[in-house]
């Protein structure tokens, strides 16, 4: 199952939390996507600020990268606990750029494959800068690897040139003395190369970025949320952009907080956004079914993480599909999205905005921690062919004439009769024009009691029915607009299919055109929209298909029990709860299994 | 929108009173008519256009006051209306954004809020309607409470201190503390207007019976009890305390404090003005540059 | 498809609230309980304090009431109201009693049947008991049915002799007009007889008591809550009770607090209980989690309310369903019952805390507002029958020897080797023995983060893999323990099945028995835990059935799509979202069609 | 269980210190290294048992602390520590329950449970290690930050007042309000012994530098800007308010505010023990019977 392609190259950094891995990945990350590379990186740290291991890896190739891959083609060892943790994901002819002592007992021991032992921190502190051991690396590593190191001087400059001269002279020194090292002490003696950059600067963003542009990008002009792992960089990126699109970014005292902010801003007429992870999405739940009974549209980022309860907050599962498609208390319509990769991370966004302003609905945007800390290159959306919802409000009948006419069920005993505004008029779609507060002649009260058209409390069952059938009408028009909304990949005809949501999709995607080239005859089905699910389009795709393969990162298969109970699969899950994604060699077996024993039947 | 734009006339609405023809739920003789009016004639005398005023409230019986006003409002859930309001606000400063509720909805579920709302300064107005009672859920204890006091779930009588909410309000950084009473409408009308014209976060707490589930202190109980004080409202947050503390028996009532510091609405469009200046105003193709 | 029992007597009183409707109704339950009669009873008010309309209803026959029924066989009205909104409840040939001026325009207009006005009001007037309608409305309702007036004599003087003796007068003088009234003024045209009462004194509990009192009875000495309509009577009655056994009941500030206050007590070493509604459950999501992370058992009541959000907080819904199984972010395992009747509701609330306490886990017990606040006879529980099981303590291993040996994947590197207490050391069963803060030298710390055996934070993929492991294993034990727990009526090899979750499943016994007596061939399939399902049971039950009839009182089908789709059967899904519960007869032609249909396939 | 059952000797515990052998997980020169330090060498001077002390925490760099203690402990989520701890005290008296947590664990989304666990005045000491930041979030703005802090979600500055910690807890109702410093492990020490000798709900503020994301504020600044109140701790409540306002520049370590009233514990022993006298103990046949 060696399938490498040699023309993208996979460096992984290891060190000790506070030694600079992460602020070295995403430069070398920043200047590789300047020069015209694809990247795609990867980064866990751990949750205590000091201390523990940090790593930073980079893909990076000529085409788009659409997943981390199976193993790194380079590893950088900052200690000896950054070698023994990563080794076993090194290509067995692989690099290893180290700085540690091997000893007797704990041999640097490998097969094949090239090392290199570059003294990192003695040269930093050579250097004079004091945390420079990661631009000892980045020197060493451009000099490896052929990675031109003016770029990454450029890069130094641009990045420390607000703090002061003496800290770019620093870094710079250290860059060259790891370059130097390399020149003057190492033979080179393995292929591996950086990619030739094709010229066209990319633009570099991390899943939580992307998310905070596409929001900006929908017309988000206010934001409260609380911080949260590994959420909070949402937040931060829209703390300083905000203010200058004449919106507003509120830290709120808590999670409840923040949605009820965002609830208060819709109502009175801004696109609105919260971003948090597990345990704040929990705490909102009640709060999501104020929006739903008062049908006030909000988009709730969900950045996932390991869970149960605080569980391993820097680490990844897709464990919040459950509490997002079903946590809330009766029935309150809500609609759920899950990004697959950085771009789609923008664009759902987007989208996520455009169904919350349109059905006044909440919507919960299913991101996760890989893909949140994770950049990637994305091509320059062009904004002119990007659609953006914008609402209509209701307006006062002219000349004094009547409301629209509402049903005679909304006339309740009991109720004055004045004609007043009727917020919650029943139409088809079961979206009522609204207004907003400061408009004339268009008062009433928003409210999360069970209320008639005229948004006045009513408990009787009629109107009750009524009410109920309004706002599941709602959510069929979504259906109907998101029914079809169902990427596929492959061989319509295939016995063998894949699935999966969020960034399983994208390294099973990974997985599926590996398996594809091959000449196997599977398709991959990825829903891009979670609830309501687009069953007719899963169902057409579906038909014909005698075993799915689901990957998903937690314990329990979520999604694939939608799969299986939904849609009366045979499903084969594979569920990896470890905290961390999975690679695509964990899923081509598993269509080689699939594809084995469907034969066999 | 402005002032000047007129509302439609409408068959029914009253020239002047701001009531909407939905009669209110409350027990007769419940303290919150006293709070009804008492707003109605301040907002009158406010000239508050009804499209302009907006109504947040909690969960509660006094939370219920939003339906019985012409005007815009939301009628939330249970302790957040400070936390809706602010959003409200923020995002249509000119608005007049009236936050409603009872003694259980902003000082148990809902203390965070209030604290932060004061701390934050917004230019709001929080009006309690304090019955030192779970009104609506039939008869329970509330944090205003007074130790001993019986009720659904103090069968034995409370063992918790009451929490004062005009000293916590003080110590949270409220910068307009005031007590009123729901029978003396003339007072509450008055120090509704002068919170109104405060600008920052006031707080009236309002003393307002609910015979139903508190009876010994109803409006009888409190005839006789209720003075206005003559001090004038300080300006130093111990010296407000003092005097609210020091107060012997009866309910006092008056502005007890009042400061200026600059509001969370106005602080923020002064940092959306600095910073504009700052970095000038983006378009979007100028964000992305700072990805590349 | 009449099949009026005329054993069962089915009588409602509507009013105003705050006439006394309620107090009137509760009070004839009691008496005729006290006599031997099997009593159910069913109340609504609104949530408004005052106003509104109160509707109280009693049924009582010479066995078991386990719902209902379909229809009135007497009403009584306080006013034109109560009449308009109840008449159709009415028996065509039952009886009404009324106190309102009927007019040309709104006469009292009934084909069949029996009327009699009574001016209550007047009467009350006369008997100096301001409040007395509805005690003159009882004394009349006993003289027209055969009801033993010393027995509500007695009754009122249980009940306000504690208030004074002239509030006592007041109201025996108001029962005696009522009853002569009748005597001098009425003649009486109808058949319709209260039943005899056996003579065995029954006791009466509303659901929210039987769930107290089961609560107690299992061991509970630690209660904290927050008022939520309809749950607090629970709260209420633990209030009076718990000091007495030396515990404590804590009002807390809020549903977060409250579920928090218990776990803390659950892990110093008290049984724990907390009980809310859906707004409340909601609130609790993220603390849920954490129990089910540091293993802290504690049993949550949710007393179901029509939502979303607020909605209609005195009206009945099953809507929860979805929220206690699935309200968690990641894979919290948690226990999901619900009590069908108030004995049901007694017993389960013993098996929560049992399941609580052995297994270390968060059980939810899923109420209903039409559950709480009805109030049942019940047999007598015998003591001495009743399971309650009872912890077994870690202990420190005699001699200095060593703690049981733990795997080693939780000797983590860098991780200190003195041996200390293993809490969550693995066993088969997933649950591990725990110590009390307090007993020396089994010092340890619980915690939400995930965690190695010996509770100390620990995030490699290794651990991670063991410990979801460990807590999967314990929801495994439960559902061996629990695998058969299903209650199965009627024909083995029905090809037609109903089946229905909560009070639904109380009704549609009502109904099935109807149908069986009829001769039908079906079968009623109850599953009496919700979470994790018996799925081993209910495969063989439902193995040969070819359509299942599921009832539910909400707007999606939350359990039908369980049905539908966990066991891929055809499931016909009758739902009703109008905050009242079922009737049989609404349940019967469903059935009727699903055999049909089944036949003619 | 009792002081006198002696825990078994194990390999590696100290004689004399409580901690654990886990090594913390904070950068070096954290605040929080001394606090631990107080804390150790106030319980050695109280002659604790270990298992008879109890940390609950919430989420934060300074709630990982019940692990560095080889005591029991309850490492819970966010903001809720106070309200778990009340759980613990409750279910069993005996317990030295001592809270621990930071400044926005406790005055952001916990000051509704800190507010409320002050006002029922429960036995517990709760120590908020301030470092008027968010830490382990990687820097935010806290409710005890300066106005015009520059931080990850502040970039322009922050626009909201601090709370003021100890003016919040008395305001609340704590019965013992203290502040201490962590690079003064004797004070520190000496306040941790006092609050613990306190019956009721006592505060200790303690500054504890986060040099990482409050780099300002690190010891150096502290130095020469802390000092110890020459004052007695004040009874009165305004009075204590005063002197904490009124100082002027620079920190000011020392109690506050001291007094005594029924404890919660306390109140609800007694309370059980009058309901028992009133009613009597029921078996449950007997309260089978109310149904009858
Ligand atoms: C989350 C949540 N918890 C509890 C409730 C139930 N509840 C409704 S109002 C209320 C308190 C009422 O007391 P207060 O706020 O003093 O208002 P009042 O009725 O006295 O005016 C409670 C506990 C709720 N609606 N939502
Ligand atoms: C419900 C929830 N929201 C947010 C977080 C993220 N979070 C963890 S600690 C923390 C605040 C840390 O600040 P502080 O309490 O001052 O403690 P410090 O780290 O400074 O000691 C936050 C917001 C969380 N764990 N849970
Ligand atoms: S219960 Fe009390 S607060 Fe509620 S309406 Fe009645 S009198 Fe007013
Ligand atoms: S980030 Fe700050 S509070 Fe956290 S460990 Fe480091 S210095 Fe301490
Ligand atoms: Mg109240
Ligand atoms: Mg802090």
């Amino acid at each position: 199952m060696k399938a490498r392609d040699t023309r993208y190259v996979c460096l992984r950094i290891a060190g000790e939390g506070g030694e600079g891995v992460i602020s070295a990945g995403e430069l070398l990350t920043r200047v590789a996507a300047r020069r015209g590379n694809h990247v795609q990186t990867f980064k866990t740290f751990p949750s205590e600020v000091r201390g523990g291991m940090a790593v930073f890896q980079i893909r990076t190739g000529p085409e788009q990268v659409i997943s981390q891959g199976d193993y790194l083609d380079v590893l950088v060892a900052f200690n000896r606990e950054g070698y023994d943790r990563n080794i076993a994901d090194l290509e067995t002819d692989g690099v290893l750029v180290f700085d540690f002592e091997p000893t007797e007992e704990a041999p640097v021991r490998r097969r094949r494959g090239v090392d290199y032992h570059v003294p990192m921190g003695e040269l930093a502190k050579e250097a004079g800068a004091r945390f420079g051991k990661n631009m000892v690396a980045l020197g060493a590593v451009a000099r490896l690897f052929g990675f031109p190191l003016e770029g990454l001087r450029e890069g130094i400059r641009r990045k420390f040139g607000k703090k002061s001269e003496a800290v770019v002279t620093a870094n710079l020194r250290a860059l060259d003395l790891g370059a130097r090292y390399v020149e003057e002490h190492l033979e080179i003696r393995h292929e591996v190369r950086f990619p030739e950059g094709d010229g066209n600067p990319r633009i570099v963003l991390s899943g939580n970025e992307a998310i905070a542009f596409g929001a900006v990008t929908a017309g988000c002009r206010f934001y409260a949320g609380y911080p949260i792992t590994p959420a909070t960089g949402v937040m931060e990126w829209l703390a300083r952009v905000l203010p200058l699109l004449d919106g507003d970014m509120v830290q709120a005292e808590d999670e409840i907080a923040a949605i009820c902010m965002c609830l208060g801003a819709s109502f009175a007429g801004k696109k609105v956004m919260t971003a948090t992870s597990g345990p704040g999405l929990a705490l909102m739940s009640e709060a999501l079914g104020l929006a739903a009974m008062a049908e006030v549209g909000v988009v709730v980022v969900d950045v996932q993480r390991a869970g149960p309860s605080t569980g391993m907050p820097t680490k990844a599962e897709q464990g919040d599909l459950n509490l997002a498609i079903f946590g809330a208390h009766s029935t309150a319509p809500r609609v759920v999205l899950a990004p697959i990769d950085i771009e789609d991370a923008f664009r759902q966004t987007v989208n996520a905005f455009n169904i919350a302003t349109k059905y006044q609905i909440p919507v919960i945007l299913l991101s996760e921690q890989s893909l949140g800390y994770c950049q990637a290159s994305m091509p320059r959306p062009d904004f002119g062919k990007i659609d953006v919802f914008e609402e209509e409000y209701a307006t006062v009948p002219e000349d004094g004439g009547d409301w629209p006419r509402v049903d005679e069920i909304t006339v309740g005993e009991g109720y004055p009769m004045t004609p007043i505004f009727p917020r919650y008029i029943r139409y088809d779609s079961g979206v009522s024009p609204r207004s907003l507060p400061g408009m004339p002649g268009l008062e009433y009260r928003a409210t999360g009691l069970e209320h008639d058209e005229y948004a006045r409390p009513r408990y009787d069952p009629e109107n009750r029915r009524a009410m109920t059938a309004k706002r599941k009408a709602k959510y069929e028009s979504i259906r109907r607009e998101y029914g079809g909304a169902v990427e596929v990949i492959g061989y319509p005809d295939a016995e063998v299919a894949v699935s999966a949501w969020g960034t399983t999709a994208s390294v099973m995607r990974h997985a599926v055109l590996r398996k594809l080239n091959e000449g196997a005859r599977i398709k991959a089905i990825f829903p891009k929209i979670l609830s309501p699910m687009p069953d007719a389009a899963m169902e057409r795709h579906l038909s014909g298909v005698r075993k799915v393969v689901v990957c998903e990162m937690n314990d329990t298969g979520q999604y694939a029990k939608i799969v299986r109970h939904r849609y009366h699969k045979e499903v084969q899950a594979v569920l990896k709860d470890r905290g961390l994604p999975f690679k695509p060699s964990e899923i081509v077996p598993q269509i080689d299994a699939a594809l084995e024993e469907v034969v066999r039947i | 929108m402005s002032t000047e734009t007129t509302a439609p006339a409408r068959a029914g609405r009253s020239a002047k009173s701001l009531r909407s023809d939905l009669k209110p739920v409350w027990c007769p003789g419940c303290g919150d008519y006293g709070v009804i009016a008492g707003l109605d004639k301040a907002l009158q005398e406010l000239g508050y256009a009804r499209h302009e005023i907006v109504f947040v409230s909690g969960i509660g019986c006094s939370s219920r006051l939003p339906y019985f006003f012409d005007t815009y409002g939301f009628h939330t859930i249970h302790g957040r209306a400070p936390a809706v309001a602010l959003g409200v606000k923020l995002a249509n400063p000119k608005l007049h954004v009236i936050v409603v509720g009872g003694d259980g909805d902003f000082f148990s579920i809902g203390t965070n809020h209030m604290v932060h709302a004061a701390r934050r300064n917004l230019d709001l107005t929080a009006i309690c309607m304090d019955n030192h009672v779970y009104g609506l859920t039939k008869g329970q204890v509330s944090p205003t409470s007074e130790r001993d006091f019986l009720t659904g779930s103090t069968p034995y009588g409370s063992v918790e201190e009451p929490v004062n909410p005009l000293v916590l309000m003080i110590a949270s950084g409220a910068t307009f503390v005031a007590q009123s009473y729901a029978a003396n409408v003339k007072h509450l009308r008055e120090t509704i207007v002068a919170a109104e014209g405060h600008p920052g976060f006031s707080f009236i707490n309002v003393i307002s019976p609910c015979h139903t589930f508190n009876r010994e202190k109803d409006f009888a109980y409190y005839k006789g009890r209720v003075s206005v004080t003559e001090e004038e409202a300080k300006h130093d947050r111990a010296e407000a305390i003092r005097v609210i503390l020091t107060h012997g028996e009866g309910e006092l009532l008056g502005t007890f404090y009042e400061t200026r510091r600059p509001t969370y609405d106005g602080s923020l469009a002064d940092l959306r003005r600095r910073a504009r200046e700052r970095h000038g105003v983006p378009t979007l193709e100028e964000i992305l540059e700072s990805f590349a």
